[in-house]
């Protein structure tokens, strides 16, 4: 199926443009005309798809976004299916609510990057923001199942609440990452900020690099978990590419949040 | 038909149904993966006094969920529920006790059984659940969840779930020999070729059972007996199938994943056993009474 | 280096609290949110006088203030809110809506 | 302002509530002559110099900084408003709840963002409420029963200076005939405010080690042990120590300050805090409050919860409330550079926010409506003053803990109030969107 | 105003004045139900429809510094029902705690016209008036908490019962509110230690009362007041599994007094834990069905989101600790408390399932639905949007089957629902849901369409879904205005703030203002609130004592 290319024709630098109808589920069946006539909405104004994209093609949930649409937000949100490609950034929410397909993001991703997320994959090439996975204000739980792969760095909060899933992120990211998350797995190439799996109930954060930890977090034994090794052969399919020191070494184990139930495990290379 | 001049009996082998699951035992190195699937078969040759057959399948070097050398076991019973009570037990007391092992469920099916998420209580509630999702784990599968269970040198990983579906049990052939010596390397020669075949076992000792039954005894409280038709010992006092010159009759027992499977072990096993000392090979059937399949020799030796 | 790296308190004071009333461009009011705080201690060891004009400067920007003696631990600096501290603030508020006001690290200099 | 002569005309207005914060006393007596505040009784003196200079750096209407009239204001305020197709409004702390209620309207007929001081203040708090609840109590409550009160990260000597003798240090209340002396105060921060010193005990931590103290604290109350010998700067015996006498008082309370939101970690400070305070009613009756308010902010978050089922950082630009902080707050819809107009109500914005939000606001239309001038009217393209509320003008006030009280007009003021300003600035946007006469509408917008 | 309509052809359901679906004209004017209008008069086909007053909820938490504290810390609940702005219409969130505008606008397309928000904190009263101000169409009345007040318990120590009455009677006059709220009586005072009580005879910490004494003090006040309602009681022990014998002994410990019981399915518990948590429905039942003293409305429960809002603070602790969610707990001083936790009622959860059959069960097994009435404590037991859904499970018993196939097993065996076959008809829907509160509250004017009424009407299409009907009223008229129309809201207007003017029995003493500014933090002349405070006040007087 040949993909519905969105080319850019003026993007927005002030007012943000709320896009969620570019996901693969309104594209599918639409001609178009029908696709241009999507609405859009710029802060209090309403307007169609069209005024701000040129439409190549019809009919596919793939969709190829060419340009940077740093502006635009809730792209993909709630998608089922299908593909979107965005070659440069993305503004606030892609791929939030998301439940299947996948989405591609060549340069970077703004805050709130698939939060509350129940299935698909999302991959980017640069870094996302603050709450990549998480959850908005209020949830019990964040990202309940899926894939997010960020190859770059990431801001605050990423994987909290984490109900389920995977997040692998590698660069470096800030503070918080899987606050008060209840299950799933977080795997941080790069170096942690502060507070790493703060208030977590259960899952486990894998840190390839040193981490300063809260004092609720106690030191167990150096093991070499077998999980990880699935976890890592999954990721080789991601063409991330662990060392073999990484895939076959030893980590300290840590468990926590002793605040909470401590059931959260911190897995560091020994 | 004659193979290596060695005649085939015009018969067949009559095979019935059994839920089969297959599971891939994976450890530090192969050895102790090994010993995990032998203990874990062990015990486990016939239905009628293990409830369950079980066997190696084989061993798979690499590709393993964890990259870690692996070997397949099988495990055949009646039902779903008995396959389910068979993993359970066995890979609680022989593979999660055998040092560095994981246990995997290495059966695609549509009906799946909780058998990780049994052994988990053993975690006493320090166990933990991991769930994969599609991309991680190839796409198009399933989900696969594995519970990591807190042991005394790291983790016991094992599966949630392990796929079940219906297998085919009781694929045989028999091997009548001149004397012993030469019907049981004319069973090895078998046994080695069979083990080749993908998707089946051979779940008595060695692959080779010398005590083939029959349906039904003189005694109320047992079901089965030994197998007079074929003793050599017993010729003349019971109604008996051996032909003059046979001194020694041993059977192949084949359990497979499909029928293809078992069929293809008994083609391959049969074309290695004919030779010097084999007098005949045959087949035990129940006159068609007990199986859904039937294993003609001719037909699967002519194709 | 080192010794002139502090970690940055900002609030409310009574004085501020009070002179704000008189309007934003008070004297009393500008006196007293271009005042830094510092441990006697501190002050000493920056080689400073009471009243020295002082540089702070964060990752965010940078102030020129003067410094006094206050009752603040070694290694902590205090001013009042105002337009001083929001030349120090930046507008990350990892997605909270507040920026960072409190506990900024701040290098502390001699100025002119 | 008009002199008037003759007779004095001497007023003494009792039960006055003052509007400066969120202890909001409402036992100022206010003596007026001749139109005048002359003296100002019972307030503290951070509410006597509000009332007292409540005349001082009055701001004066004006567009594009040239003189103009109320009404020529009010019309280039709503040309502003009703072209900007992302515009903000904000301030709204340092007024009454009728003019809040107009602000939300207006937002709602403009589709506007709408937010409040209390973003860059306790909003913090308020989302790590929303995180995990509070176990909380009113102010009497503590007067009436509180034998242990903890002050976290803040600072009521200086910041709310009636806070300990109306309700929760010299107290007395049914339970504490005795005031301070049935009571013992803790103060935990950073470095010795004065608040410090009527404290029976102070606690110094670390900067930005709230997050850790309050976990590991957590994690005490549950029965573990840890393997720091210390956190925050403080020996884990002293923690221990404190737990204890949270454990053994009949009724604790924990007051947390800015000191805790406005540090590394914001919410989760709050969040770890409120479960701490939380867990403890499994061992006695144990709250945690806010010491909150500047001015009515607390009004604000109440008026904007029942409207749009938001307290703070709520956005209509698509016809119905959203709330995202992070996006929908002030800071960071100034620090995105997205919105395209703003209305700065009774908040100094620009002389408040940190250099790069405030570079925005610079670079955009921008309304000011505020008793008096600012970093923000000194900028604003149109600047609108108005009468004072809770001295010029009535209406009501909510309390740190959510108790509404009236405000009481203490004086005439040549402006209009607030709420008359947005009333009129409603009308005239309903005018231009209808292009009708811009006669006022009704509450709720009534129609028929 | 002025407008004068006929509402001509519909089938009229108005059991108050007896008429039982005959078609009859109903004609309006100023606002009232008049024998004939004066001159020309619009005329609102209704053939092949049904009409009936609007209707009236006896027992909603829709407003007060408690409900508000739950939308504030439920902003994930506000991502459903999203309200857009129309012009004269404000925009809105609105599920398990709708924002104001959406609350009035939800309640006006069901066809209600007059809610009672059922707790609040005398000192947060004020703060419901304002948002009484925010909710359009409907018209609305305040009950005030008292089961915990300190003064009350002060002077119950002392044995001064006229003080109760004429404390009670201040607090009604200062704070323009409509009827006398007990929450858990004398439990809230203990949780202020943490505690709470266990029987009706436990004492409270220092003022040495029973809950029985201060349920029988409240009564009494509350009738020889002349109240139009009597005590509105959210009995002790709510929630916790064979609370039915509490519940059995508060109604016996009013034997004869007016008692109306809030939510009575929370009350109805059996068994001695959440194990054995079972129905006793048919012992409450039997026991109202014998009491004709004793009116109810039931507290359904409506599975999915919910979100419990209630002054019984150490029963929200105990909630709290049971679901592991989010806390709130506001204490409020010398009056109550407020403790708030999302829930979710799971259709295969045996708790829930159970709840939510006692709750029908009652509604069947009450044989007067004169004495009881919808509700689901809006928003304890579910959004008060799912009233429709509720009137089908009573009107249906096909449908009600249905839901015993999806709700957990133990439903089919525990309780006496699969064996009730009654079907509500329309005319007992319209008592259930109009006729009857109205005259639980003593409003005269309201629940029904006879000469003098207030001209409140819903029009419903006639529809054998009963959900599907009741959902879509095609007209809905407030005031003799018509305020919905196919399904939209067409005319936002304010409704009136209901209140009643207590019997003037005596000011209260000299000394009363030391000591509320003792035990306040306020002062004493700031706590009443002017009528000229309130909007649209509409003044109910009390009756004679009783």
């Amino acid at each position: 199926m040949p993909p519905v290319i969105l080319r850019v024709k003026e993007a927005p630098t002030g007012v943000p443009l709320e896009a969620e109808s570019i996901s693969p589920d309104l594209f599918a069946d639409r001609s178009r005309e029908e696709i241009e006539a999507l609405p859009v909405a710029l802060g209090n104004e309403s307007h169609r798809l069209g005024d701000f994209f040129q439409v190549e093609g019809e009919r596919s949930d793939q969709i190829e976004v060419d340009g940077s649409i740093p502006r635009v937000k809730w792209v993909g949100s709630g998608m089922t299916r299908g593909r979107v490609v965005i070659h440069g950034d993305v503004g606030m929410h892609a791929g939030s609510y998301m439940r299947g397909g996948e989405i591609l993001i060549e340069g970077n991703a703004a805050d709130f990057l698939g939060v509350e997320m129940e299935a698909g994959l999302i991959r980017v090439r640069g870094n996302a923001g603050h709450r990549a996975g998480a959850a908005y204000r209020g949830s019990k739980f964040g990202m309940r199942g899926g894939i997010i792969l960020i190859e770059g760095d990431v801001g605050h909060e990423v994987g909290a609440y984490m109900r389920r899933g995977l997040v692998v992120i590698k660069g470096n990211a800030e503070d918080f990452l899987g606050a008060r998350m209840a299950a799933g797995t977080i795997c941080l190439f790069g170096r942690a900020g502060l507070r790493t799996g703060g208030g977590m109930q259960k899952g486990m954060i894998v840190c390839m690099h040193p981490v300063e930890l809260l004092p609720t977090f106690a030191y167990d034994c150096i093991y070499a978990p077998i999980f990880l090794r699935i976890l890592f052969k999954g990721l080789k399919r991601l063409g991330v590419q662990p060392t073999p020191q990484q895939a076959n070494g030893l980590y300290r184990r840590y468990h926590g949040d002793l605040a909470e139930i401590g059931k959260g495990e911190i897995l560091i290379p020994a | 038909m004659e193979i290596n001049g060695v005649p085939i009996d015009q018969t067949y082998a009559e095979a019935f149904t059994m839920y089969a699951s297959r599971v891939l035992i994976t450890a530090i190195n192969l050895r102790w993966a090994m010993e995990a699937a032998r203990s874990m078969a062990g015990f486990g040759t016939s239905v009628i006094g293990c409830g369950c057959e079980v066997g190696i399948e084989g061993t798979e070097p690499q590709e393993t969920p964890d990259d870690r050398p692996g070997v397949r076991v099988l495990l055949f019973a009646p039902s779903k529920k008995a396959v389910q009570e068979h993993l359970i037990k066995r890979i609680g007391q022989s593979v999660m006790t055998s040092p560095t092992s994981a246990c995997y469920n290495d059966l695609e099916a549509e009906d799946r059984l909780s058998v990780g998420g049994k052994l988990r209580f053993f975690g006493d509630g320090f166990q933990i659940s991991k769930r994969l999702e599609p991309p991680i784990i190839g796409n198009g599968s399933r989900p696969r969840r594995f519970w990591r269970i807190p042991v005394m040198d790291g983790e016991f990983v094992v599966e949630d779930r392990f796929g079940v579906h219906k297998g085919v049990a009781g694929g045989n052939f028999l091997l009548l020999g001149k004397e012993l010596p030469g019907a049981l390397e004319a069973a090895e020669r078998a046994i080695e070729a069979m083990r080749k075949v993908k998707g089946v076992i051979m779940p008595f000792p060695g692959g080779i059972v010398r005590s083939g039954s029959k349906v039904g005894s003189r005694y109320k409280f047992l079901n089965a007996s030994t197998n007079t038709a074929f003793c050599p010992s017993l010729r003349r006092q019971a109604q008996s199938e051996l032909p003059e010159g046979v001194g020694a009759v041993l059977e192949i027992v084949i359990d497979g994943l499909t029928p293809e499977a078992v069929a293809e072990a008994m083609r391959v096993g049969v074309r290695a056993a004919c030779g010097p000392g084999v007098v005949k090979i045959s087949a035990g059937n129940y006159g068609g009474k007990l199986g859904k399949h039937q294993f003609h020799l001719h037909q699967l030796l002519s194709s | 280096m080192s010794e002139r790296r502090f970690t940055l308190i900002t609030g409310r004071t009574t004085k501020q609290g009070r002179s704000v009333h008189l309007g934003k461009g008070a004297r009393e009011f500008l006196d007293e949110i271009s005042t830094l705080q510092m441990n006697p201690k501190d002050i000493e060891v920056l080689g400073l006088q009471e009243g020295d004009q002082v540089r702070l400067s964060t990752r965010d920007g940078s102030a020129v203030v003067k410094c006094k003696k206050g009752d603040i631990p070694q290694g902590l600096v205090f001013i009042a809110y105002g337009g001083f501290v929001n030349a120090l603030v930046g507008s990350d508020t990892q997605a909270t809506g507040m920026p960072n006001t409190k506990g900024i690290e701040v290098e502390v200099e001699r100025h002119g | 302002m008009a002199e008037s002569v003759g007779v004095k005309e001497v007023k003494v207005i009792e039960g006055v509530t003052c509007p400066f914060c969120g202890v909001t006393c409402d036992d100022l007596v206010v003596h007026v002559e001749n139109g005048k505040i002359k003296e100002v009784k019972n307030a503290c003196v951070l509410g006597k110099d509000t009332f007292m200079h409540h005349l001082e750096g009055w701001a004066t209407p004006r567009i594009q900084g040239k003189p103009a009239t109320i009404d020529q204001c009010i019309d280039a305020a709503a040309e502003i408003l009703a072209k900007a197709k992302y515009p903000l409004i904000y301030g709204l702390d340092s007024t009454e709840l009728q003019a809040q209620r107009k602000s939300i309207e207006l937002a709602d007929l403009i589709g506007a963002n709408i937010d409040h001081t209390s973003s860059v203040c306790h909003a913090p708090s308020l989302q790590a409420v929303q995180t995990v609840g509070i176990s909380s109590c009113t102010v009497g409550e503590v007067k009436n029963r509180a034998d242990l009160v903890i002050f976290w990260g803040c600072n009521p000597a200086e910041a709310h200076p009636r806070h300990p003798s109306r309700y929760s240090v010299t107290a007395k209340g049914l339970f504490t005939p005795k005031g301070k002396k049935d009571r013992m105060v803790i103060h935990v921060d950073v470095r010795p405010t004065p608040t410090a010193r009527m404290a029976d005990a102070f606690i110094q931590i670390k900067p930005n080690s709230d997050y850790e103290i309050f976990s590991a604290l957590r994690a005490l109350l549950k029965g573990h042990e840890l393997d720091q010998a210390e956190v925050g700067g403080v020996a884990i015996d002293e923690w221990k120590t404190l737990l204890e006498k949270m454990k053994s008082s009949k009724f604790g309370i924990l007051y947390w300050g800015m000191g805790l939101t406005m540090t590394r970690g914001k919410y989760l400070n709050i969040v770890a805090l409120l479960t701490l305070t939380q867990e403890l009613n499994r061992f006695t009756k144990f709250q945690a409050a806010p010491m909150r308010g500047h001015g009515n902010v607390v009004g604000m978050a109440q008026v904007l919860t029942w409207q749009t089922g938001f307290p703070f950082a709520v956005n209509m630009s698509r016809g119905y409330p959203r709330f995202n902080p992070g996006e929908y707050s002030v800071a960071d819809l100034l620090a995105h550079g997205e919105v395209d107009a703003a209305l700065i109500l009774a908040a100094d914005a620009i002389g408040n926010f940190p250099a790069k939000m405030a570079e925005h606001l610079r670079s955009i239309p921008m309304i000011a409506v505020d008793p008096k001038e600012s970093e923000t009217t000194k900028v604003a393209t149109v600047v609108i003053p108005t009468a004072q509320a809770g001295i010029a003008a009535g209406g009501m006030a909510y309390r740190m803990d959510h108790i509404p009280l009236v405000m009481k007009k203490v004086v005439d003021s040549p402006y209009p109030s607030d709420r008359e300003v947005l009333e009129r600035i409603i009308a005239k946007v309903v005018a231009m969107k209808n292009g009708g006469n811009g006669a006022p509408v009704r509450a709720g917008g009534a129609r028929g | 105003m002025g407008r004068s309509l006929k509402i001509v052809g519909g089938e009229v359901y108005d059991p108050a004045n007896g008429v039982n679906g005959a078609v009859r004209e109903i004609c309006v004017q100023d606002g009232k139900i008049v024998e004939s209008c004066t001159g020309a008069a619009e005329i609102i086909e209704a053939r092949n429809l049904v009409v009936m007053p609007g209707g009236v909820d006896i027992h909603t938490h829709i407003a007060s510094p408690a409900v508000n504290a739950a939308r504030g810390f439920r902003p994930e609940d506000h991502r459903h029902g999203l309200m857009s702005k129309r012009p004269g219409i404000r925009s809105g969130v609105g599920f398990t705690v709708p924002s104001t505008f959406a609350t009035g606008y939800l309640y006006t397309k069901m066809g209600y016209t007059t809610v009672m928000e059922a707790a609040n904190a005398p000192i947060g009263v004020r703060h419901t008036h304002e948002e009484l101000i925010d909710i359009p169409i409907l018209d609305k009345g305040i009950y005030v908490l008292m089961g915990n007040n300190e003064f009350i318990l002060k002077y119950l120590k002392a044995g001064e019962m006229e003080k109760v009455k004429r404390y009670v009677a201040w607090l009604i006059r200062s704070l323009k509110g409509y009827g006398i709220k007990l929450v858990n009586p004398g439990g809230v005072e203990q949780w202020k230690y943490g505690k709470d009580v266990e029987s009706l005879d436990d004492k409270v910490y220092y003022f040495d009362v029973t809950p029985r004494q201060i349920l029988k003090a409240l009564s009494w006040a509350n009738e020889s007041l002349g109240l139009p309602h009597p005590i509105h009681l959210h009995a002790n022990r709510l929630g916790i599994p064979n609370n039915y014998l509490t519940t059995l002994e508060t109604m016996h410990a009013l034997d004869g007094s007016r008692l109306h019981m809030a939510h009575i399915q929370f009350h109805s518990y059996g068994g001695e834990n959440w194990g054995g948590f079972c129905s006793k429905a048919v012992e409450i039942a039997e026991y109202i069905n014998a009491h004709p003293n004793v009116t109810t409305d039931i507290g359904q429960v409506v599975f999915g989101d919910a979100t419990t809002i209630t002054a019984d603070g150490p029963w929200q602790y105990r909630l709290y600790k049971l679901s592991k969610n989010k806390w709130y707990n506001q204490d409020i001083e010398v009056e109550t408390g407020c403790g708030i936790v999302p829930y979710v009622y799971r259709e295969k959860n045996y708790v829930n399932a159970i709840q939510w059959a006692i709750g029908l069960e009652l509604f069947l097994l009450i044989r007067d639905p004169w004495r009881v009435f919808l509700s689901t404590d809006h928003p304890n037991g579910g959004p008060f949007i799912f009233y429709p859904w509720i009137i089908k499970l009573l009107m249906d018993k096909t449908f009600r089957a249905e839901m015993l196939k999806r709700v957990h097993k133990r439903v089919l065996s525990d309780t006496t629902l699969p064996k009730l076959d009654r079907e509500y008809t329309l005319s007992e829907i319209a008592i259930i849901s109009r006729a009857g509160p109205a005259r639980a509250l003593g409003l005269q004017h309201k629940g029904h369409l006879g000469i003098g009424a207030d001209a409140d009407i819903a029009i419903y299409p006639k529809d054998d879904d009963r959900e599907q009907m009741f959902e879509h009223p095609v007209c809905v008229i407030k005031d003799g205005e018509t305020v919905l129309q196919e399904g939209e809201i067409v005319g936002s207007r304010d409704g009136k703030t209901l209140f009643v003017i207590p019997p003037e029995v005596g000011e209260m003493d000299p000394e009363f203002k030391t000591e509320f500014e003792n035990y306040y933090t306020i002062e004493y002349e700031n706590f009443p609130i002017d009528v000229e405070d309130i909007p649209n006040p509409e003044a109910i007087p009390a009756g004679a004592a009783r």
